[in-house]
């Protein structure tokens, strides 16, 4: 058999296979001997020739096979969309006193949420690009100042800060709670 | 056509017309079958439409003008044979028994005239119409197994697809915030003291923006450049205001060296000389 | 989105594809609204790209779907000696009643076949998906009426039932050439 109907043997096979592909799986389809270093070199070429189709062939520890690439799962996720995952309580009450509060240093966080802010939380909102240092306040260690950037506003879908939901309306909100409890 | 043979055995044929030493088409009424043979035939019939339709062709009948006489007599002989050898006998055997014997016998009396013109009615007609239409569907049967089936002809194709490689981040929305800023203050019972309207948080807005400029422009700036009359007389008041807050709350420092100087805005410096932190 | 990253897009999630995939899936991954013209297109056009490939892009009953083309059997059969049943003879002629005469009731097909329907029957192809109840009819007893599934189109590679193999006309003598077999 030549070498390309052999490579295209192996094409059919491990796109139509569910699981990786052992290359003792791929010899077992062919009358012919198959050196490992033809499969190899087959495989190979069948890589590069898929390098720039949205699918690609890797080699995982038992073998190979065809995977779609990341940057498509964003559309293929829409097939059979799965919940968002959720930011915990501590990101979450962090990211709104940044934003009610701006600019905070992590001790005026503390102070208002009575208990010390783990480094992780402040590290998830700047890696999101949510939160940026605009400043250091001179007091002893120089602490800084968080702000909250354009990107937290674009998307949050807000134009200022000053659309966030105003808070006399939410200590009014309180206030009855309280009242009627 | 050779389909309809295939139903068989090879072998439980092709004996019968060696024993008989002549072609098929030349012993049509010939429908004979050992019992020993038909023992082992039987399996392979669906039943007794089968087993006629496998009698008719193989002495090549036309099905059309299927005499009645012989084909009942061979089909009552293989019941019976059937009987003998103590095969457990379907009933749908014995029911089609009746029928051929019933059509046979219909075909001694004269037919009755449907009407003027019209042709009588065969009385072999719904045992053809039947044949006919069980054929029909063996052959469609063998067809259909011959399509190319999923799995076994041919193989969906299935590429991996690694849901996890997909960094999902979590979305927050403004009233998640506002869900949280409300936790925060009835913790922290600060509802007195940080009841905080629009007009503070744009405020606090500016304070950022104001901050985020100064640190660009490496901390010493000219009070004017901070302003960008594009803000909007409101916009350029509460720049002003925010400018204010920042040096209440000690974050930068306001300088003028003496009236009608330009006034100068740094990052407060706790003791440091302006214009180092700018070289 | 440009119409050649759409395509890539569709490709994708072809060749992921669990089972065969609707237009109104495919709609499902993209902002834009994507037109049924222009969705047809992209799809004849990856047809094409493929046709010189070992798999090939076909059209089912429901939806569309990428396959190894039969050609490729001799060598895929190795990698999997499990192959689906092979169908007895009353399996096989009650499946043609059913796809040719749909609706029918039981009554109906051993009315064809001259004999007794087994209930293994019946359920051997109701197993595989390929035939469903899909009514009942008002007669005493009210039996269940049976059609095909899109499934069991799908797994022939047939868009609809129109497309099965004709019916042969019935000989009313067998050919001469029988006795040379």
């Amino acid at each position: 058999m030549e070498p390309s109907q052999v490579k295209r043997v192996l094409e059919a096979a491990l796109l139509a296979a569910r699981e990786p592909m052992s290359p003792n799986d791929m010899k077992k389809m062919f009358d012919e001997e198959l050196s490992a270093d033809t499969l190899r070199k087959l495989l190979d070429e069948l890589r590069e020739e898929w390098a720039e189709r949205p699918v690609e062939l890797i080699q995982l520890a038992s073998g190979w096979r065809f995977r779609t690439r990341p940057e498509y799962l964003p559309y293929l996720e829409r097939l059979n969309p799965e919940r968002p995952p959720k930011y915990s309580r501590a990101v979450l009450e962090t990211l709104a006193i940044i934003a009610y509060r701006q600019p905070v240093t992590r001790g005026d966080i503390e102070e208002i949420r009575g208990v010390a802010v783990n480094t992780n939380v402040v590290k998830t909102l700047e890696e999101r690009g949510w939160i940026d240092v605009v400043g250091h306040r001179e007091t002893p260690g120089r602490p800084a100042l968080f702000a909250t950037t354009k990107q937290f506003l674009d998307d949050l879908g807000l134009r200022s800060v000053s659309e966030l939901p105003p808070l006399e309306q939410i200590a009014q909100t309180l206030e009855l709670n309280y009242e009627n409890h | 056509m050779s389909d309809v043979l295939e139903v068989l055995p090879v072998g439980e044929v092709e004996p019968f017309a060696r024993v008989y030493g002549q072609p098929l088409e030349q012993m049509p009424l010939d429908l004979y079958i050992p019992p020993d043979a038909l023992a082992i035939m039987l399996d392979a019939f669906e039943g007794p439409l089968d087993l006629l339709l496998y009698m008719i062709r193989r002495a090549n009948i036309d099905i059309l003008d299927i005499p009645m006489a012989p084909l009942t007599r061979q089909y009552l002989d293989y019941v019976e044979a059937m009987r003998a050898s103590n095969l457990e006998l379907a009933a749908d055997y014995l029911v089609m028994a009746a029928v051929l014997i019933e059509i046979k016998s219909r075909m001694l009396l004269p037919r009755p005239k449907q009407g003027e013109g019209d042709e009588a009615l065969d009385p072999r007609a719904e045992l053809v119409r039947r044949l006919m239409e069980y054929e029909q569907m063996k052959l469609a049967g063998q067809n259909l197994n011959a399509l190319p089936q999923a799995e076994r002809e041919f193989f969906w194709v299935e590429t991996l697809v690694e849901k996890s490689l997909l960094v999902r981040l979590p979305e927050v929305s403004v009233s998640d915030l506002k869900d949280a800023w409300m936790a925060v203050v009835r913790q922290a019972g600060l509802k007195r003291h940080h009841q905080i309207g629009r007009e503070e948080l744009s405020v606090r807005e500016h304070m950022g923006i104001i901050l985020r400029a100064l640190q660009a422009k490496g901390g010493f700036v000219q009070f004017e450049t901070l302003f960008d009359p594009e803000m909007g007389v409101p916009g350029l008041v509460v720049h002003f205001i925010a400018m204010l807050e920042l040096g209440r709350e000690k974050l930068i420092e306001i300088t003028q060296t003496e009236a009608f100087q330009p006034i100068y805005v740094r990052v407060h410096q706790g003791g440091t000389e302006p214009g180092q932190e700018s070289a």
